[in-house]
């Protein structure tokens, strides 16, 4: 068993101390990790009560994917996959437009022009080809920017995780790759899906520096990753991160993790191993936070998400033309065809209505 | 070669039991991995969870880790490992978890389960069954949906097996088990619990190649398979209501295809409407119609009509996908469009 | 929009050069290089060494390697890389060695090249093109000779070109590397050496979408495209001397097709023979068939037929292989069946 | 750099002197060496005549192929890629079946019975999902074989490299993974796939050996091939393996090597580092070998090479009913439809004739 890396333990004691960021900036993170995860409950919330489609939380994983994304500058780049909301809120996403994206709404889909964030995939691995190419696109036009992309223990087992850090350890391409290995890909276990013990440890066979760390510690993975960041945004190339974390939640709102994995091992991760809970702890202990922050702070993340929500809301159904919309720049003539059979489909329900 | 009424049909009414699509192919696995031996299952979460819809529920269980498991999360790996598993003389029937993720494995389909007897000459084989739930409907997530049938049905080498029904289910996969080629297995998602029929108990095979009549009329033909045979359903019973006889067929398998069937619904009605809810350009509504072109050109009244999803990306907008999919509706109006012709 | 007269026929002939189809994607290349620094090449051994069709010969040499280079061995990482660059303004042009590795890079292309624009509504686009040799006739190894258009046509969002001569190579190479949409560029690898005619220098494109007459006849419909055009010109030439008139067209690319032409066509022949050498079941021409079946049913005096690879894999027997892909004489039977008919 | 394991140096000296086996072994191999090498080149003496089809030449390669292919016992099963054809032959495959594979003749695409052969695989990689099922099937099943597979180093950057090793390290599935790595894929030379020094060092990322071997060496490849079969048997799972080789000839038949890699570079190796040299000056330093043996020996290898020559030419011509043959074991109405096709079109041709 190694040792991961480690700032602030489970317990909120500070493993080192030298490489605590100021009881400020640990406050404000704190504030961030709370109001990711009230989203991430909320929609939960909204799918029970058929307000939302099918969502795949990431409640337990707010460390791993917010210390991550934080090490990020303006203008950098984001592949994430469909566990990221935690990741792409933090890179900026706009909570009323994440909602809207699992609620399949269209609007939802349009990622903002601003943001450099590209599209999330539901498709295993795909994006780390993704994100290898964009950051070799980087690197042949010499800008200064880097590309963080996330994919789960289980999508290390697929071709395109091996294709997408191996083609940017080829070009020496600025990206960051980080495994968000959280026990299990759905109801299957970390140790089937590879006889390695550390999936980091792939790194070497890359010849790309790799990390392990401790996935619930918001410091030690936001340490690493800027390190990562770092040394790729001087021109070194790529790394690979192992993040240690856990899945509080389902893998999807529809999935009920009873059927593979006990409640004792949830419990002990919920109480004891909480990513949010250890910089309670902290800021507690340095007599920096209380009940009543919390109260308040948990108040304010509720008042931002009910406006989000309402935002959400007042947004009008989904146009059924936006279904033929951006599927073609200069759309072939069989397209438009079928957009006078998508008027007449409209025409038809709309007499059957 | 086509037969209506199906050999377990005969069997008697008290070895029925009503099940669901999901329930009947459950049932067959049971009795397959019962049967043979080499029959083994594997794939992304069929084990301890019995598959995300759990069709392989309590198979593990009752077989065992050794014949029933959970695999890496890899397509490549999954349909890739199968060729070598046949080679060795097991029978893999293995699962993808959706359609839409068989594009990671699809160089193994298409350079290796479907060529691997012919580039070794008959010394190797592929007799291995690749079951994936496909179609849209549901409401999941993106690439959820994909119904790529063409693709299989363009790649020699490979048959191709979409069930309508808990019955038909049931004896295809026996039947896809016992075959000596490899078989892609589809499984609509909206039929595994929506439809429930009686299906025999013990073991039926349903020949593949031998399409089903499912609603008889002179007037028109209409051809659909999985979840689109019930939507073509409901527009022939209202057709039958106006007083037009749709004669709706649904091949049952696409390779080998029951074109003595289709031919002769053509002969009698002379109206086609290929129904499918893959993308329409090159999709297998284009080979049926192409094949009726050929064969039955001389008793053809009207065009040729394709009621498809149209050349997109099956849309994550789930709200506005029903103008996507073919509904009893569109099915309704193209009827009427080639009786009208 | 049918134009037979291409843009740059108009050119004066002194600014002609007589080409092979591969010295044309060369020249196009080089223009697009020069033309707009978007534009970069990759590919495996498309550096150094200039591909092993030499495709690319002497551009690394010209342009450098940042604009020029040779990738990792991986299909996979060539198509999904380009739409990565792609979302950073590129616009790469890559090369696969052969059309029958595509499908390591399947995924890729079909769940993403096709999707990224319409996943994300337009913030990221996949102006790229993906070329590779394809085809039979030349005796390479197995898997070297597919011909998978089929599969990319029932892919939406990609465009699919198939040039058949040195002229329209050129010009739609670069229409396809100036078109927003990704676009699949086929080079048949009998056409790269066997064909010369004159090219236009300088810069000029043949829109996408627009098919060309390739000879003119009354009696019978051809469609055939990539090194079946050749093909079936041996037949129409033949057939013209034994007084029958071949309408043979091209429609050189699939995606967009340039159907007016084909219908056109078949309303003044009513009788049609569709070519290719791809695997027959749920090939394009079932598609071409389709939509004549749907849109010129009327105008059909015999059965429209198709002249095919059979459905196995391009086998690599090549001393036989004529017997697989088709030969002008198999087209001309063809020809004599619908005009029997 | 590392040191690869080494036994014999280029030079014909012993480095590690107990690993060394018997003469008359040694000689035994070198037999099968220089017969190897006479195939090879011979089938390039064809091609020029035309009398071959495209062919990969392994030439340079001996060491490595049979090496490690001797370490199999009956039974076991080779997963072989296209420049393997000199594993293939050391496999037992007959030089006649090879020709006439290489010839694309129908008869030599057909694997006998008592071969336990794979096919051989031209879709580079994919190779490795195969072994690693077979591998698995044969660990299900209880059974003592192994399964041997070679990749190219430029086959290590595809997905299916990565899938496959992993699977077989998830399963603990008694597999060899060999990677010959001859420089280039193609042109394309092995700095360009990867960032990796070494790509042995993947092992690690899957909990599993690496080793590095002087891929010349014979008796090295041998050695460690040999460790890591009876590894497999002994149930504790797979095993990768990095051969240091060249490639003496050009790619394929097809190809003219100078158009990516200097003479001198191939004269060096061709000239020093041959795996042949090496066994043949211990050979002759030990007093067991002279240019008496080694004209005998060539000569015996040119007769053997000219019977399987003479046999393969008296195959009859392939008959194009193999075409449709094997396609499917129970053909559907489509195929034989196009069987009636068939026959229509060697009728016509005929007629043309
Ligand atoms: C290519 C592909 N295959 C299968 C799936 C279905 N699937 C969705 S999530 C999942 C498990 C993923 O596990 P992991 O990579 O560990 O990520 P996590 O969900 O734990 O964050 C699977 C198999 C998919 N989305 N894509
Ligand atoms: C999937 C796939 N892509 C491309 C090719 C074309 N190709 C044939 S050999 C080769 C280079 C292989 O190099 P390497 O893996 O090092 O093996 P070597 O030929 O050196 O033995 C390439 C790219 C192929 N056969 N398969
Ligand atoms: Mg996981
Ligand atoms: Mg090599």
């Amino acid at each position: 068993m190694l040792t991961p890396f480690q700032i602030l333990a489970a317990d909120g004691s500070v493993t080192q101390p030298d490489l605590l960021p100021p009881l400020d900036q640990v406050e404000s993170i704190y504030r961030k990790m709370v109001r990711l995860r009230h989203f991430d409950d909320r929609l939960m919330v909204l799918y029970k009560q058929s307000k939302m489609g099918t969502y795949p939380q990431f409640g337990g994983q707010e460390a791993s994917q917010l210390g991550a994304t934080l090490a990020l500058s303006q203008g950098d780049y984001l592949a994430p996959m469909y566990r990221n909301t935690g990741a792409a809120l933090a890179f900026g996403w706009s909570p009323k437009q994440a909602i809207l994206y699992w609620r399949g709404h269209p609007a939802g889909w349009k990622i903002p022009d601003e943001l450099n964030m590209l599209p999330i995939i539901i498709d295993i691995a795909s994006q780390f080809p993704h994100a290898a190419g964009a950051a070799t696109a980087l690197k042949l036009r010499g800008l200064p920017q880097v590309v963080l992309s996330f994919i789960g223990e289980g999508g290390t087992s697929q071709g395109d995780f091996h294709v997408g850090v191996n083609w940017a350890s080829a070009m020496r391409a600025p990206a960051v790759f980080v495994i968000e290995n959280n026990g299990y890909a759905i109801s299957v276990p970390r140790a089937l899906q590879s006889g390695a013990d550390y999936l980091f440890k792939r790194a070497e066979g890359y010849g790309i520096p790799g990390h392990l760390v401790d996935g619930n510690d918001v410091f030690a993975v936001h340490h690493i990753a800027k390190e990562a960041v770092e040394r790729a945004r001087r021109g070194e190339g790529p790394s690979l991160i192992e993040h240690l974390t856990y899945r509080l939640r389902p893998h999807t709102t529809g999935d009920d993790p009873k059927a593979y994995r006990s409640d004792a091992e949830t419990q002990e991760w919920a109480e004891h191993r909480d990513p949010l809970l250890r910089v309670r702890l902290l800021l507690t202990a340095q007599g920096h936070w209380d009940d009543q922050h919390e109260a308040e702070l948990r108040k304010e993340a509720e008042e931002e998400f009910n406006a989000a929500l309402a935002e959400a809301d007042a947004t009008p159904a989904p146009d059924p033309h936006a279904l033929l919309e951006y599927a073609m720049a200069s759309p072939t003539p069989a397209l438009r065809a079928q957009g006078k059979i998508l008027e007449q489909r409209i025409r038809l329900l709309e007499a059957q209505a | 070669m086509t037969q209506t009424v199906q050999p377990a049909a005969k069997a008697a009414p008290a070895s029925q039991k009503t099940m669901t699509l999901a329930a009947a192919l459950t049932d067959a696995m049971d009795l397959a991995l019962a049967r043979d031996p080499n029959v083994i299952l594997y794939g992304e979460d069929v084990g301890v969870m019995g598959g995300v819809f759990r069709i392989t529920t309590g198979l593990q269980a009752k077989y065992g880790k050794e014949r029933v498991f959970d695999s890496p999360l890899t397509e490549s790996g999954i349909v890739g490992s199968a060729v070598g598993m046949a080679a060795l003389g097991f029978r893999p029937v293995v699962e993808l978890q959706f359609g839409g993720f068989l594009y990671p494995g699809f160089d193994q389909m298409a350079s290796h389960v479907s060529r691997y007897r012919y580039r070794s000459r008959g010394r190797w084989s592929t007799p291995l069954v690749i079951r994936f739930p496909y179609g849209g409907g549901v409401n999941l997530l993106e690439q959820h949906h994909d119904s790529p049938e063409a693709y299989l049905a363009h790649t020699p080498g490979i048959k191709v097996v979409i069930p309508s029904s808990p019955k038909d289910a049931k004896g295809l996969l026996l039947a896809s088990i016992e075959d000596p080629d490899p078989v892609v297995f589809f499984e609509n998602i909206k039929l595994y619990r929506s439809v429930k029929e009686e299906v025999p108990q013990g073991y039926y095979t349903v020949p593949l190649g031998q399409g089903r009549r499912v609603h008889e009329g002179k007037d028109v033909t209409v051809i659909a398979w999985g979840a689109m045979v019930q939507t073509c359903l409901q527009a022939a019973v209202a057709a039958e209501e106006a007083g037009i006889g749709v004669d709706l067929i649904d091949p049952r398998t696409l390779v080998p295809l029951d074109l003595e069937l289709i031919l002769e619904s053509v002969a009698k009605t002379g109206r086609v409407v290929i129904v499918h809810e893959a993308v329409r350009t090159a999709g297998f509504g284009a080979e049926i119609s192409a094949l009726i072109a050929e064969h039955a050109i001389y008793h053809l009244e009207a065009p040729v009509l394709r009621v498809t999803h149209p050349d997109t990306m099956h849309s994550p907008f789930n709200a506005i996908n029903h103008y996507s999919r073919p509904e009893p509706a569109y099915v309704a109006d193209a009827i009427r469009q080639v009786l009208e012709a």
